[in-house]
This record gives structure tokens, C-alpha cells and sequence, in this order.
């Protein structure tokens, strides 16, 4: 419970911070929107939806890694991550506090994003909505943990995508597979067995990618 | 509480402490000082566990959030309030009595007709002063403190002095310092670096 | 391993090598369709596998140094994955040549396992930009360790992932039901694979010395110095 | 000359910082193989040129924001800007140092991307070479001002948002016109024009941006 | 050259400054003291033109790039080398001789050594020096210093202490300060906020 209690101490935190400056969240829908914009102006009206569905998740992908980029920004800002190392039992609550506030950014990105999508391209069922929730989970639980240890690193943001990119290519063939294949079940299965797996390796090994 | 022996700690190839020794008990004050550059703060986050010596002993017997770690950087969120700075350190720290504390420590450092500003509009005395909430927040065993008087006025390293003289017997302080005469009265110890 | 046994393991390689490809030229027989060029089959899929049992073996040192706090499983651990992504190279270009003979192109895109395997490779690249981004020091090694260990998750994964898309063009010998060739031809993929591992140590280990050998001269220069 | 050797030494000082790490480089090539590898996974293997032109519209708009949401970074470190603007002579200099070596990271990352998109994908015309340099151009000059207005004014929080999507949109569509469209002088033609407006406004109202 | 009248500033609705005046010329030394959150960075920042007064007269006649400033941060790359950093501010200030400049004062400072070092690395006090070698730079005929002693050890303050001196005709100065008796010997005027 107390554990429980401090990763809502953190989210809340970023969430504040996001309310206050506004860095993460604006330009995660401006590319968000762009990129229906692009589409629109380059996909003739009578293309197929899969092509359409494809650049949903292209979306999501690059509006993921937009807000990773960033999520340790405020920590890294005065070395406010040791007070936090400090402050906190188990580190690994740091890791589930941010990658709750980058899941909530990335869920209302989408929240604008995807009915933008159907008003303009295809209609979106169950399982794309279904995947779509199953790969924010796995893209929030890797990214932060990926987007912690670029942070470490002299390259920083030029590192992130480097190292998330391949690790996020099984989300995205689960996730299109579960908005256009015809077995959406296996796909979604598929991605809940990724979120399982790689949240509880994230969550295990945060602990060492913060000690010095 | 602590008790270091043999210590050393390189970065990549450069030898930054060697053969450091101290010992370090409840009610103990241990001074730290040498000239810029020496390791000073890095001692310091050798105690307080964000760096690990490369080579040597270093028992520190207290929990880690039991500890008081006072840096050069405030390490607070510049974005946020100090009311909110501090409650966020309040609720992972699980202080029984959060708000009132806060607040007592708010007006103690004369803090409180700012406690809706945010930090990045605080003056840099203002900013150590909440800095220095922080680390008194939880009541630590241990205080670790780098260089706590640095840009505070006349009253606050009047304030700053009581509290520590107030904490004497319950906690054991390790204090980085250029200006040691100021911390020599409650001194037990001495570390001359580099 | 003992510094003066190495040279005993590397004539053992060398001797595997050398029947490998005497077992591959003489004993296993030429394939029906593809001719002699199927002959780097012997090759190309045990180098294959013996990335995989590299960066196996990373990941496994890696999980030493973090579990244990063994000190020297961060260099043992960045050696075998630098020699993973040296053999995998090898994979993609053994693999490209083959698919110039067969398929008459370099490269497809249609073919998933191809591209999972792509990204294996880069995965494993970016290890490298990962690692001479930090400092050397204790935050390094954890971070390659953490990094190490994402990588050995993602192969399964990425199996299940090309398992789920159907593959039409990139073949599948091993099949659940066991291997889909003859007795020869299995015996020569075996020594050969053996061969390839047998090498893969080898190079592990000489590797290995050379970098204990550089950081032991380091320290000494230091000694002396002081 | 004197203005154009500040901006000189400015944009230099952005490359070193970036240039630190030194393989930078490989690292693009790595980044658009990575971006390459995403595409392969989204499109079906049937589709259009079109989509895979968007596409590429859309990794440029990617990079290109990812730029720009770290622009000023390391600026707003240790207030490292307030020094600039005590060493400047014209205040412009900064705008125009940190514009260019924007544009030169754009330009790299689209030089190892184009060839390696013509390689994969489809063939890339002059109209669509022409289309994005124009366009990077346009981008880098509105985005470093915005990431100006958002590291330096107090009321960050008013400007950035609102501005940014109805600027850059343009951008896009002009783009993607001149790539796709049956009429790309035109759209070259729009670009050129959105450029020479929006750079001489950034460059004349830069100054305003830096004052408090 | 610097002539202050009724000089206000406010931040939203409060006010921090309020009828400050002032004269200052070549030669002056003026001492700005007042407790943490009374306005002294506040009227440095007024001074150098990096905020602009709510109301009243401030004169500056110094051109901008003359002028020299050392804010309660470095204002340097932290991720740039000593070396990079002041050869950046020696090309935007045009300085004759840049390299060589450079290479005195980084002598001076103590910093030679760790010149090829990024600044992020240095430790507080060889940050400070470093920012004092940028301020330095181009010989300002105005100088404005915030804390300059603050995290200097005893041989760099006496250091900064010789640097003043010998300055001392050549240039006007602003000093803020919680240390007062420290410039005390040079000041020439004495302005308590708050
Ligand atoms: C660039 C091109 C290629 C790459 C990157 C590549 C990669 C691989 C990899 C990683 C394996 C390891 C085992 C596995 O994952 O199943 C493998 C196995 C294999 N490859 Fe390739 N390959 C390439 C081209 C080819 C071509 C052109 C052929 C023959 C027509 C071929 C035939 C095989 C066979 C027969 C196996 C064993 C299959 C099995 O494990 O069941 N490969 N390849
Ligand atoms: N992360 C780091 N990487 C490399 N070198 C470092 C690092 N941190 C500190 N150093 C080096 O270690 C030495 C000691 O630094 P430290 O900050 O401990 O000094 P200090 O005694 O606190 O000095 P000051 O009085 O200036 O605060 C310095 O030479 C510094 O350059
Ligand atoms: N940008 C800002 N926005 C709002 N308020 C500000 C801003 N900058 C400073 N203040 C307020 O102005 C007051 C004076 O700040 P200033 O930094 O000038 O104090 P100071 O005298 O330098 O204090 P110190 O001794 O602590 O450095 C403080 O109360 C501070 O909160
Ligand atoms: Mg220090
Ligand atoms: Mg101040």
C-alpha cells in the first residue's frame, strides 16, 4: 500500500508539472495532428484502410517516444532525480510513477487523436481499441525505463530512439496485427504477454539503472 | 553510524579520494573542508549513497531514508511551489503530521508568505532555505550537508545554527564547509582534504 | 579459463574447422535444387545460432553482474555481445549472398524473419552507442547489464512475433516435429555448428585476456606513477 | 560580417555540443534503419507510393520536432541563454545560429534517409527533394522561435500551443503537396513564400522573444 | 556611468524594488546588500539589461558587451569543455588575442589542467572560477557581480580579491553580497535593500 502511495506521490507530481508548463503535452497532439494532415493531403479517398490503420500506429509509436523524450526533463533539471533516489524506499516506484504520467499523456493524446482518425479515415473497432490500450501499456512500461537510461548517458535524446525503437517493433506488428489481421484475439494475447513480460523486467531492473 | 576506511573513488582515470578514514556516532559532527576540487562534495555522496567508492570500506548504518542530504543543487522541482516541493517529499518520506510540519518549517525559515511561489521565482537564499526544509523534513538520523550556509544572510545561518545545535544529540551531521569556524563550536571531528 | 590453457582450446577449434569443411565438401550430399550454393547452409545457420548463443551468454553474465555483483561479468558480458553482433554480421551477409544466388536479390522486405533479425542487429548496435555514452564506471556496467538482459527477452519475442505473421519465402528446417533432413546432412550441420562454437570461444576468450591484459597495464602504469 | 561570424560561432558551439559523442552518425543511420524497419511493419506490402511518401513526411515532421522540443536545452540549463544575450551584439545571431544548426541536423538525418527511403521504398523525385528542403527551411525558422518563446518567456505556457499547430500545418501541406501533388511548382512555390515570410518575422521579432 | 532614480520593479503584484537611487561612475565600487528575497539580483539583473524596471530612471552608459556579469549561476555549457565555453563568449565579445586570454586566465584560475574537462564535472567551486574567467574575459568596463565569493576557497578568493584591485580604476563595479566586510576595503558606496 505505502509503495502504492508513492508512485501516486510521483504521478501526481508529473501531472502537476505538465498542468504548469506545459512542455510534453502540446506537442504530442501537434504531431498527433499533423500527422492525420499529412495523411489526409497524401492518401487518395478511396485507399485502403489498411494503409490508413498503418499510419495510426506510426502515429502512436512517434507520439510515444515524442513524450519519452521528455519525461525525465524535470529530473534532470537540478539533479532533482537524487532527492527522489533518496526519498524513496524502492526505486522502482520512480519507474511506475512516470510511466503512469507518460501513460496518461499518450492516452489523451490519443483520446483527441483517435476519433480525428475515424472522422476522417476508417471507422476503429474493438480490437484496434483494444490493442491501442495494450501497446500504450508496453510503450510506457519499456520506454521509461529506456528513457531513464538515455538520461544517464552523455547522448541523451539522440540515444533514446536508438535503443527503443527495435525494442517497440513487437508492439507495433502486435498492434497492427490486432487492427487488421483477421485473429485480433492472438494479437492482443501476444501484446499482453509483451506488456507482462517486459513490465516486470522494467520494473525489477530500474533499481540498477539509477545506482551510480 | 558511519564508519569509512581505506576509502577511494575514481572517476574513469582520475583518483579523486585515496585512503580516506573517519568514524562517525550518533551526536557526532564531523567537518569536512579542502580547497575546490578536492572531494569533498564527492565524499558527501559517497555517505549518502548516490556514488559508490571504488575502493575501500564505507558502513553508513542508517537507512537511506533516514538520511538528510543537503547538495549544491536544491534538488527540488523548480516548476512546482515550495507547499508542493514539500509535500511531495512529505508523502515518500510518510510524514506523520505532513501538513502541519510543513508548515511549521515553512514559517520556522521564513518561507511561508511564499509557500504558493514557485521555486523558480525563489531568490537563491530562498531556495536554500527550502532546500533545507527538505532536509529536515523527516527528522534524519543522519545529515548530510554540503556547504549549508552558502548564500544564506545573517539570519539564516543564525536559524540554520540553531537547528543544528537542536539536533545535537539525536542525529550525526557531516559538514562540507570553506568557512569551518562556523560549525567549529558542535565540531567532534575534523577532515582535512585534498 | 587459465591463460595457458587457451592455446589448447584454439588448436581444438581449428581442428573442428577444419572438419567441418571437410565434412561439408565430402560427406554431405549436394542438394537437389540449389546445387553446390546450398552448401553455405553449413554456414550461415550456425553462425546464426551461435550469435544467439552469444548474446545468450551476454545476457547471462549480465545477470551475474547485477544478481551477484560480480565485477568482472560487465567486461565478459560486453566481449560476448561484441562478438554476437560480429557473428551476426556474418548471418546477414552470409544470408544476403546466399539470397543473391537463390532468390537473385540482396535483400527482401517480405520476409519477416529476414527483418526480425534486422532489428535484432540494430537492437544490439545500439548497445554499443548505449555503452560509450555513460562514463565507465559501476553506472555503466549496470546500465549494459539492464540492456543485455531487455535483448535476451526480445529474441523469443520477436520468435513469437514472425511466428504469428506467416512466412512464405525465408525456409524453416527445424520444425517441431524435428529436423526436416537427412542423417548426412545433419551430421555435417552439426560439426560445423560445433565448429562455429568451438571459434566463437575461442575468440571469446582471447578477447577477453586482451582487455584484462590492457586494464591490468593501466593499472600498474598507475602504481608506478604514484 | 561581424553578425554572420556571431552566428558562425553560435551554430558551431550547437554542433560541438551535439558532435560530442561523435558518432553521431552512425547513430542517424542506425535511427532511420530503425524508422525503416516501423514502416516495413505498418504498410501492407501492396500499397501505394502515396502512403509511403506520407510516411516520409511523417518521419521528417518527427525529426524535425524532435529538434526543435530540445533546441534551446541546453540554453535553459544554468540559464545559459542569459549569457548569450549579454554577448550578442544583435539578438537575432542566436535565432539564426540555433535555426542553422537545426537545419543541419535535419539535413543530415535527411541525407542518410532519402537515399535509404529510395532504396526501400519508392523513387524520390526532384518536386519531393525540393518539397523538403524548402520545408526544413520553413520548420527550422517558426520552430526555433517558438522553442525560444517556450525556454524564455515567463508566460510560456500562453504561446507555444497556440501557435505552433496553425504555423506548421502549413508546412506540411505545402510539403506533401509538392512531393505528391500533380502540381508541385506550385507548392515549391507556396513554400518559398511561407519561408521568406516566417523568416524575416522570426528574425525581426526574435529580439522581443529574448527580452523579459 | 550608472545613474539610478526612483527606481521600481515589480514581478505580477508584488513589488520588489521601490525608489532605489543610486550614482555610480568609473572607479566606484557600489555594495549591494539586504537580506535573502530583498531585490539584490533583482537590481543586478536591472543593471545589466536583463530585466527592465517597472518605473523610475535607470541610465546604463555602458554598451552592452562591455559589460561584465556574474549571475548566481555559471551561465555556461555544462556539457562544453573550459576550453570550448570561453573560446565561445571570446569569439562573440571579439576579443583581440582570444586564445592567448583565455590561456592566462584559465592559468590563473587554476583551471589549466582541467581545461580539456566539460564544465559539468567541475566541482562547485572550479565552476565559479570558471564563470569568473568569463566574466573577466573581455576586460568590461562594467562589472556585475552577484556573490562572487560564494563556494570560492581561500585562495580563490584572494584571488578574486587581487583580480578587483587591480581592476580598481579601470572599471565601475556592482557587488552584491552577504559578506560585506569582504569588498568592504574597496567600496566606495553602500546600498542596503530591504
Ligand atoms: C539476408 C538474408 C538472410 C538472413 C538475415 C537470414 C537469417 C537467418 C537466421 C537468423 C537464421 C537462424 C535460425 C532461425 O531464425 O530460424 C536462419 C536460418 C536459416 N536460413 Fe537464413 N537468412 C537469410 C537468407 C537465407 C537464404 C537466402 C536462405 C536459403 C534459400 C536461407 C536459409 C536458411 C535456412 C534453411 C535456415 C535454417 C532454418 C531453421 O532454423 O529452421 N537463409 N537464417
Ligand atoms: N561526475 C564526475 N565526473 C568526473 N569528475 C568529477 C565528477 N564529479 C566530480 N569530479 C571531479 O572530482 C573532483 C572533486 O570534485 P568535488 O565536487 O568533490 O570537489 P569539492 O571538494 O566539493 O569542491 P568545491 O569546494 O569546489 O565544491 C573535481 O576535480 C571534479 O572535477
Ligand atoms: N522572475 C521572477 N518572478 C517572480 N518573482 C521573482 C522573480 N525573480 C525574483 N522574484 C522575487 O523577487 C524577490 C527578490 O529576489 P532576488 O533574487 O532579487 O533576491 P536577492 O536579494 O538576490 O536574494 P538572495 O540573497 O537570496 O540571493 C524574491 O522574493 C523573489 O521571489
Ligand atoms: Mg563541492
Ligand atoms: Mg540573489
Amino acid at each position: 500500500m505505502t509503495y502504492l502511495a508513492d508512485v501516486g506521490a510521483l504521478a501526481r507530481k508529473d501531472l502537476t508539472l505538465e498542468l504548469r508548463a506545459r512542455d510534453t503535452l502540446p506537442a504530442m497532439l501537434l504531431f498527433v495532428l499533423s500527422i492525420l494532415v499529412v495523411f489526409h493531403f497524401v492518401l487518395p479517398p478511396e485507399s485502403s484502410d489498411l494503409a490508413a490503420k498503418g499510419l495510426l500506429w506510426v502515429g502512436i509509436l512517434f507520439t510515444a517516444l515524442l513524450g519519452l523524450t521528455r519525461a525525465f526533463a524535470a529530473e534532470r533539471e537540478d539533479d532533482a532525480i537524487d532527492g527522489l533516489i533518496l526519498a524513496t524506499r524502492d526505486r522502482s516506484a520512480i519507474w511506475l510513477g512516470k510511466a503512469l504520467a507518460v501513460f496518461v499523456f499518450l492516452a489523451l493524446a490519443e483520446l483527441v487523436a483517435l476519433p480525428a482518425f475515424a472522422l476522417f479515415f476508417t471507422d476503429i473497432g474493438g480490437g484496434t481499441i483494444a490493442g491501442v490500450v495494450l501497446a500504450d501499456v508496453g510503450l510506457c512500461a519499456v520506454g521509461t525505463l529506456l528513457a531513464a537510461m538515455a538520461t544517464a548517458s552523455r547522448a541523451r535524446e539522440l540515444l533514446l530512439p536508438l535503443i527503443f525503437l527495435p525494442l517497440a517493433i513487437p508492439i507495433v506488428v502486435g498492434g497492427v496485427g490486432a487492427s487488421v489481421g483477421s485473429h485480433p484475439a492472438t494479437y492482443a494475447g501476444f501484446l499482453a504477454l509483451y506488456d507482462a513480460i517486459f513490465a516486470l523486467l522494467a520494473w525489477a531492473s530500474f533499481d540498477y539503472v539509477l545506482t551510480e | 553510524m558511519i564508519r569509512a576506511r581505506g576509502l577511494e573513488k575514481r572517476y574513469g582515470d582520475r583518483r579523486i579520494l585515496r585512503g580516506v578514514e573517519f568514524d562517525l556516532t550518533r551526536g557526532g559532527l564531523l567537518v569536512v573542508t579542502g580547497p575546490n576540487g578536492s572531494g569533498k562534495t564527492t565524499l558527501l555522496r559517497l555517505c549518502v549513497g548516490l556514488a559508490t567508492p571504488t575502493a575501500g570500506e564505507l558502513a553508513v548504518e542508517v537507512e537511506r531514508t533516514r538520511v538528510g542530504f543537503l547538495a549544491h543543487e536544491p534538488l527540488l522541482y523548480r516548476q512546482l511551489t515550495a507547499l508542493e516541493n514539500l509535500d511531495l517529499y512529505g508523502r515518500l518520506y510518510r510524514i506523520p503530521e505532513r501538513r502541519e510540519r510543513i508548515g511549521m518549517l515553512l514559517e520556522r525559515f521564513g518561507l511561508w508568505d511564499e509557500r504558493h511561489t514557485r521555486a523558480a521565482s525563489y531568490s537563491r537564499g530562498m531556495l536554500q532555505r527550502l532546500a533545507l526544509c527538505r532536509t529536515l523534513l523527516h527528522e534524519p538520523d543522519l545529515l548530510v550537508l554540503d556547504e549549508p550556509f552558502s548564500s544564506l544572510d545573517d539570519e539564516g545561518a543564525a536559524l540554520l545554527d540553531r537547528e543544528l545545535a537542536e539536533r545535537r544529540d539525536r542525529a550525526a551531521f557531516v559538514v562540507a564547509t570553506h568557512d569551518p569556524d562556523r560549525v567549529l563550536p558542535l565540531a567532534t571531528a575534523k577532515l582535512a582534504l585534498g | 579459463m587459465r591463460p595457458d590453457r587457451l592455446p589448447v582450446f584454439a588448436a581444438s577449434a581449428l581442428a573442428l574447422m577444419a572438419s567441418a569443411v571437410a565434412v561439408v565438401a565430402y560427406v554431405a550430399p549436394i542438394d537437389a535444387d540449389q546445387g553446390f550454393s546450398q552448401k553455405i547452409f553449413y554456414f550461415h545457420v550456425p553462425v546464426a545460432l551461435t550469435s544467439y548463443a552469444l548474446f545468450g551468454w551476454g545476457a547471462w553474465k549480465a545477470l551475474r553482474h547485477l544478481w551477484k555483483r560480480d565485477e568482472r561479468a560487465d567486461l565478459e558480458s560486453y566481449v560476448a555481445i561484441h562478438l554476437g553482433v560480429i557473428f551476426g554480421l556474418t548471418t546477414l551477409l552470409t544470408g544476403s549472398i546466399w539470397a543473391k544466388i537463390s532468390w537473385g536479390r540482396w535483400w527482401v522486405w517480405s520476409s519477416d524473419q529476414l527483418v526480425l533479425f534486422l532489428v535484432l542487429f540494430l537492437f544490439y548496435s545500439a548497445y554499443f552507442m548505449l555503452r560509450f555514452s555513460v562514463e565507465p564506471g559501476p553506472r555503466r556496467a549496470n546500465l549494459s547489464a539492464v540492456y543485455a538482459l531487455f535483448g535476451v527477452a526480445l529474441i523469443p519475442v520477436s520468435f513469437l512475433a514472425i511466428r504469428l505473421s506467416k512466412d512464405i519465402i525465408h525456409p524453416v528446417v527445424f520444425k517441431s516435429s524435428g529436423p526436416d533432413m537427412s542423417g548426412k546432412m545433419f551430421l555435417a550441420f552439426c560439426v560445423s555448428w560445433a565448429a562455429m562454437l568451438a571459434l566463437a570461444g575461442t575468440l571469446y576468450h582471447v578477447e577477453l585476456a586482451g582487455k584484462r591484459l590492457d586494464q591490468r597495464l593501466k593499472e600498474l602504469r598507475e602504481v608506478l606513477a604514484s
